[in-house]
């Protein structure tokens, strides 16, 4: 039961920081700590070996998402620098 | 799943629910779409159903890459 | 297992898991260069914020894909499931994961190996419980990325300089 | 004289054709929140759901073996003389996967047999037959007006 | 004037009724054509919530054939779109992100797999969302017209399911396999062409 | 027997116009032609040269003619065996859609005209249609042998049922010729969307319109007054029609679109009468 | 087999033709719609469009609109598409099988004057499109109250006196057709109507006129 | 009612209200807040286990959004 709270609790915090956060780059390091704290909250709540899959996918998902939104903002910004 | 959890899920969905309506800034709004996301997601796991969830979260981060293609284009 | 116990195996289990991503992931040399553009980006912003651009561009990168980090968190969540073969497969997943995010794959899939022999290792013999590590690999990952990314990434320049 | 010209004014702009249709709606469903109290729910449903997440093919379990008659609430079962055998079926690989995991019962159900596919293919196939045929239709509009842009 | 709910139906009829006002409001208060189009995506959602709301099977019957009617009608009203505003400019650099080179191989992969295990229509959705990712990263290779006979045949392919479940229905199991093959077929390859129509690409 | 009918609502029909034109005239204090002036016209039509267009769509130009003789004939069927009420109005619709096919068919820029307008005014006949809906709530059925009984025991509908009755009273007056709802024959567009029907077509055409005259008349006096002996009913027709032509005679032709909101405010009103009806019931 | 338990609407079943839960019928009325349907839809597949006549202003020319092959052959294949869905949404015996045919006559409708490469007129086509699409809500709504409160989609129990059907899941069908069927919206439909193509065009008006008419019969009926 | 179904119906109205009256009112903000509305239906349906049509839909918005983003990007160009 402490693991799951400290996890709610990280995952809580987490979020309470993006939304506090101004800078969108920096925004992106909370969104990964609120990832983290999801991807072992699903393992947690459901111990099956798929439920592995689907953390590492909620993951990898999530990764790929931050990394987008990421790349796409600096190529943005590189284009409005020029 | 216990109480404290799903109020905290509902919370991070919620939270990030109003933040993606009121945010300005595209890319602002995407990571708040994430976090809403992040809250929906444990629902689906506690509801058993784990091949949604990894099909689920392999969906939405294309569709999050769909519409940078669109927040890329109306770039000011 | 009273309340104490499980406090103090979290907290070693999060020096644990602090020593094994950050030392894997320098090992790697993460610090050194963003991977993608958007790890590089993160990194510029945060030494914009006062950080140090190495310790940004390895935050950088850790957002961007899944490294040793990731590795570790999955490969305790492996371990918790399903013992050492969860562990593995969970390597198996981490590197699949890193080649959709544009990323060679070898600080994930070590850091996921290397921590499911490590979280193997305690379970077995110090009578750690396997979700322990993921609390303390949450709690890792937090004091790197979600305190203060000044002083974290100042902290991550510094054990880069020892690196390099 | 002039209220109507007025009322005519706004008409016969085909401009203002979706907001006095969006006026239309809003009347009625004002109407229908307040007749709400009358509506209720009617427990006796067609093709009911059963929940048992102790199934392997939750929350799609409505019973039977393969080959065999399942029992399905349909409209008009004398309609269907084999109902229930859709729902009844799994195929090897769904057979497989329900034999290991308790979780993926989306997945079989979505394989060829299950009561989603005994609805939509046989006793509702009309539906699906003019659904799939909207999507032709739709898509031949769209394809005439995208290859019409290309040819120039 | 405190209305009791006691069922979930009520309760999530009216917040439904509530969003249909507010939907209709804003879709009146609205002039400009395409802000108009994506608000018709907002009443297409509250449809099916309505829909959902029966929470039988049947209600899932009956929302993935409204599903389908809406993507179809959204492609061809923006097809219209772009044919009446002029429109004729294809769009050139595209966006290209690092994670735009390896993402979709493995990705579409996995959801086209999965998509074949899946079937019918939600296999086509899956499958045809993994192919259209895939053509929006690595761009077009102008062979619709292939995928579009595919699509048709499907069609065939499911009417005379249909046929034999309503005549010969002892056949029942040839007309399953038929159906789920053809469905995802039809499905999947028309979600497909609309990740080709993207442009004029050759990357 | 029925040809018989139909044959006899030919000739009261045209017989109608004619009286029709000759009272708005009278009232207009103009000689008018004679009554028998459009059973002349008919047979005149029929033996006139007859081609079709270069610019029409062929078959849709004939079949038209067709299409209107062969559904009013139906409906006086209908009428006459005590069908549904249903089916009269629905055949009163599909006369709509032929109005906008004579027009669409020729190619003409005229007819064209005539069939937006028809295809204008059809915003607002249609939803009166939905009126019948009242009367089924009043009568329980829709069947016009069962209205009739209805009124035989209950009394009349005209009185019982009054704002039906007028906006009825309004869909047959929109049908009439020189109606001032009837915004498609207005003299701006020539003959509207009969301009390029002429010669055989333009006889059938009256044949079918003059069938409409007459079923929607009679159909009106059997929902609202009630079954009478058929003698009684062409009378009661006529007098119909004499206040029809009245009101055509002293109001001006309306512009399109205020046909409609005046249609419309009309539909409103059996609205609320059937609200009305709604709580009350 | 299947008897409608109110013949006094219109008339007794003709006939009755069943697809598993679907079961479609004609009734003296419904037949009457059925073959107009049918009947125009044949007009529309044999017939060649019309050639409008255009008058150039400020001067004696007038030429004539011609209908290219290719968009001929398109305006033909929806006009079909159109008439077959008409004909299945007056067949039809379920009330969600209903509302998707006229969905499908929505999306034909459009389609039929979408071809014309005319931007007053594709504006039109827009905007009777946005409704079409607007209209489903309130159609699968209907659909879905009625579904809900009693527990059948069959027209021959809904059709019974003891099955009360919500009057607002009446009424939003009522308007939900009037929205795909473009009824009596018509006020701005008269300018989809300058498109050439007569026989096509007009299925766009039987359609709408048809399903109209059947829907009152529906809800009249319920 | 399940949690699901309360906070599936309270993202739902958060999204229509914001996609019916997005802040300023470009068509990218209105693109990105018609996710939110999604969301609340997927939860919706998850509270009646409804999980085929979820995954259905979930496909097919990724599917809308990317029409809807072509039409945005050809808006933007031209």
């Amino acid at each position: 039961m402490i693991v799951e709270s400290i996890c709610a609790i990280v995952a809580l915090y987490a979020s309470i920081r993006i939304l506090a956060e101004k800078n969108t780059l920096r925004k992106l390091p909370f969104l990964n700590v609120l990832n983290f704290a999801i991807t072992g909250l699903i393992a947690l709540i459901l111990p099956h070996p798929m439920g592995i899959a689907a953390a590492a996918a909620y993951f990898v998902g999530s990764t790929l998402e931050s990394n987008a939104i990421a790349s796409t903002f600096a190529k943005q910004s590189e284009v409005a620098d020029d | 799943m216990t109480d404290i959890l799903l109020m905290v899920f509902a919370a991070i969905a919620i939270l990030g629910a109003a933040a993606t309506a009121i945010q300005k800034n595209p890319y602002d709004k995407l990571i708040s779409l994430g976090m809403l996301f992040a809250g929906v997601i444990p629902f689906v796991v506690a509801g058993g159903y784990l091949d949604v969830a990894i099909s689920l979260a392999l969906i939405v981060p294309i569709t999050t890459i769909i519409l940078l293609q669109a927040v890329w284009r109306c770039r000011l | 297992m009273d309340m104490l116990t499980e406090m103090v195996h979290i907290i070693v289990a999060f020096a644990v898991a602090w020593i094994l991503f950050i030392a894997t992931d320098i090992i790697f040399r993460l610090p050194e260069k963003g991977g993608v553009s958007g790890a590089k980006a993160i990194g510029e912003e945060i030494e914009k914020a006062g950080g140090n651009i190495n310790g940004g561009y390895m935050m950088g990168n850790i957002v961007s894909s899944p490294d040793a980090s990731a590795g570790t968190l999955l490969a305790a969540c492996g371990v918790f499931i399903a013992g050492i073969w969860g562990g593995l497969f969970a390597a198996v997943l981490v590197y699949i994961g890193n080649r959709i995010c544009h990323d060679k794959g070898y600080a994930g899939t070590t850091g996921a190996v290397i921590a499911t022999f490590v979280i193997y290792a305690f379970i077995t013999y110090a009578g750690f419980a396997p979700e322990q590590f993921i609390a303390g690999m949450i709690l890792a990952i937090l004091t790197i990325q979600g305190i203060s990314h000044k002083y974290a990434s100042k902290v991550l320049g510094k054990l880069w300089r020892l690196r390099a | 004289m002039s209220i109507i010209r007025k009322v005519s004014k706004i008409l016969q702009n085909q401009n203002n054709l979706v907001r006095v249709y969006s006026l239309l709606v809003i009347f009625v469903i004002i109407i229908g929140i307040a007749t709400l109290p009358l509506i209720s729910y009617n427990e006796n449903q067609l093709y009911p759901k059963s929940v048992d997440m102790k199934s392997p093919l939750n929350p799609y379990d409505r019973g039977g073996e393969p080959f065999e008659k399942a029992e399905v609430k349909a409209q008009y079962p004398e309609n269907s003389r084999y109902l229930g055998y859709v729902t009844a079926y799994l195929t090897p690989f769904s057979l497989f996967i329900s034999y290991n995991t308790l979780y993926a019962g989306t997945t079989i159900v979505s394989h060829p047999g299950g009561i989603i596919d005994e609805i939509l293919y046989n006793t509702r196939g009309l539906d699906t037959i003019i659904e799939t045929s909207i999507l032709f239709i739709a898509f031949a509009i769209a394809m005439f007006l995208f290859r019409r842009n290309e040819k120039e | 004037m405190i209305l009791s709910f006691t069922d979930d139906y009520s309760f999530g009829l009216l917040i439904g009724f509530v969003c249909i006002l507010i939907a209709f409001f804003a879709m009146m208060k609205e002039t400009d054509d395409l802000h108009r189009l994506l608000l018709t995506d907002v009443i297409e959602i509250i449809a099916l919530v309505i829909i959902a709301l029966i929470g039988t099977d049947l209600a899932e019957a009956l929302i993935l054939p409204g599903l389908v009617v809406g993507i179809a009608e959204i492609l061809a009203l923006a097809e219209i779109y772009i044919e009446k505003e002029g429109l004729v400019k294809t769009p050139e650099n595209f966006l290209k992100i690092e994670i735009m080179d390896t993402a979709p191989g493995i990705l579409s992969a996995i959801m086209l797999i999965y998509g074949v295990i899946l079937s019918g229509f939600t296999g086509g959705a899956v499958a045809g969302l993994g192919l259209l990712f895939y053509f929006l990263c690595r761009g077009s290779q102008k062979k619709t017209q292939i995928l579009e006979t595919i699509s048709g045949y499907a069609w065939v392919c499911w009417v005379v399911a249909f046929i034999v479940f309503m005549t010969i229905p002892q056949y029942w199991f040839f007309a399953v396999m038929l159906a789920g093959t053809g469905i995802f077929a039809k499905v999947a390859a028309k979600m497909t062409i609309v990740g080709t129509m993207r442009g004029n690409r050759d990357v | 027997m029925i040809l018989l009918y139909i044959l006899f609502a030919v000739f009261a029909g045209l017989l109608f116009h004619g009286i029709h034109r000759k009272v708005i005239a009278r009232i207009q204090t103009r000689p008018g032609p004679p009554i028998w002036q459009e059973i002349l016209h008919v047979l005149k039509f029929s033996f006139k040269q007859t081609w079709i267009p270069k610019t029409a769509s062929k078959i849709l130009f004939m079949a038209i003619v067709a299409a209107v003789i062969a559904i009013w004939s139906g409906a006086l069927y209908i009428l006459i065996s005590g069908g549904s009420l249903l089916i009269i109005f629905g055949v009163y619709l599909l006369h709509k859609i032929t109005e906008h096919g004579l027009g669409l068919s020729s190619g003409s820029p005229y007819g064209k005209f005539g069939a937006i307008r028809s295809v204008i005014s059809a915003a607002s006949e249609i939803p009166l249609i939905a009126s019948i809906a009242i009367i089924y709530l009043i009568t329980g059925s829709l069947m016009i042998s069962d209205i009739t009984a209805y009124q035989a025991s209950n009394g009349i509908l005209l009185i019982t049922a009054f704002p039906v009755a007028i906006a009825m009273y309004i869909i047959v007056l929109s049908k009439v010729p020189y109606s001032p709802f009837g915004i498609i024959e207005a003299k701006e567009i020539v003959s509207g969307n009969k301009t390029e029907h002429f010669g055989v077509w333009r006889a059938g055409l009256e044949v079918g319109f003059s069938i409409k005259t007459f079923v929607l008349l009679a159909t009106f006096i059997t929902l609202f007054i009630g079954a009478m002996p058929f003698w009684m009913l062409v009378l009661a027709s006529l007098i119909l029609l004499l206040t029809m032509s009245f009101v055509c005679a002293v109001t001006p032709m309306l512009s399109p679109y205020d046909a409609v909101t005046i249609q419309i405010a009309v539909i409103i009103i059996v609205i609320i009468y059937a609200g009305y009806l709604g709580v009350m019931g | 087999m299947y008897e409608l338990e109110n013949i006094n609407i219109e008339g007794q079943v003709v006939t009755f033709i069943p697809f598993g839960d679907i079961v479609g019928y004609l009734t003296p009325y419904t037949a009457i719609l059925f073959i107009f349907a049918a009947v125009f839809t044949i007009i529309a597949l044999i017939s060649k469009p019309e050639k409008q006549v255009d008058i150039a202003f400020g001067g004696d020319a007038y030429y004539t609109k011609n209908v290219s092959v290719k968009q001929m052959r398109f305006q033909r294949f929806m006009a079909a598409a159109c008439g077959l869905a008409t004909m299945g949404g007056v067949l039809s015996g379920d009330v969600f099988n209903f509302t998707l045919f006229t969905a499908m006559v929505g999306i034909t409708n459009i389609g039929i004057v979408a071809s014309i490469k005319n931007r007053h007129i594709l504006d039109n086509a827009y905007e009777y499109g946005i409704l079409a699409m607007v209209g489903t809500l309130p159609l699968f709504a209907g659909a879905a109250i009625i579904v809900a409160t009693t527990g059948t989609l069959s027209m021959w129990i809904l059709f019974t006196p003891l099955v009360t059907v919500p009057l607002v899941a009446k009424l939003l069908l009522v308007i939900g057709v009037l929205a795909e069927g473009m009824a009596p919206v018509y006020v701005a439909k008269a300018e989809i109507t300058r498109a050439p193509g007569a026989p096509f065009i007009l299925m766009v008006h039987v359609s709408s006129l048809v399903l109209f008419l059947r829907v009152i019969e529906i809800v009249i009926s319920m | 009612m399940t949690p699901e179904f309360l906070l599936g119906l309270g993202i739902l109205i958060i999204g229509v209200i914001a996609a019916a009256f997005p802040d300023p009112k470009t068509y990218l903000n209105r693109l990105i807040n018609l996710e939110i509305s999604g969301f609340g239906l997927l939860l919706v349906m998850l509270s009646y286990n409804e999980t085929l049509a979820l995954l259905t839909f979930i496909a097919v918005t990724a599917i809308t959004t990317f029409v809807l983003v072509r039409v945005l990007e050809r808006r933007a160009i031209n």
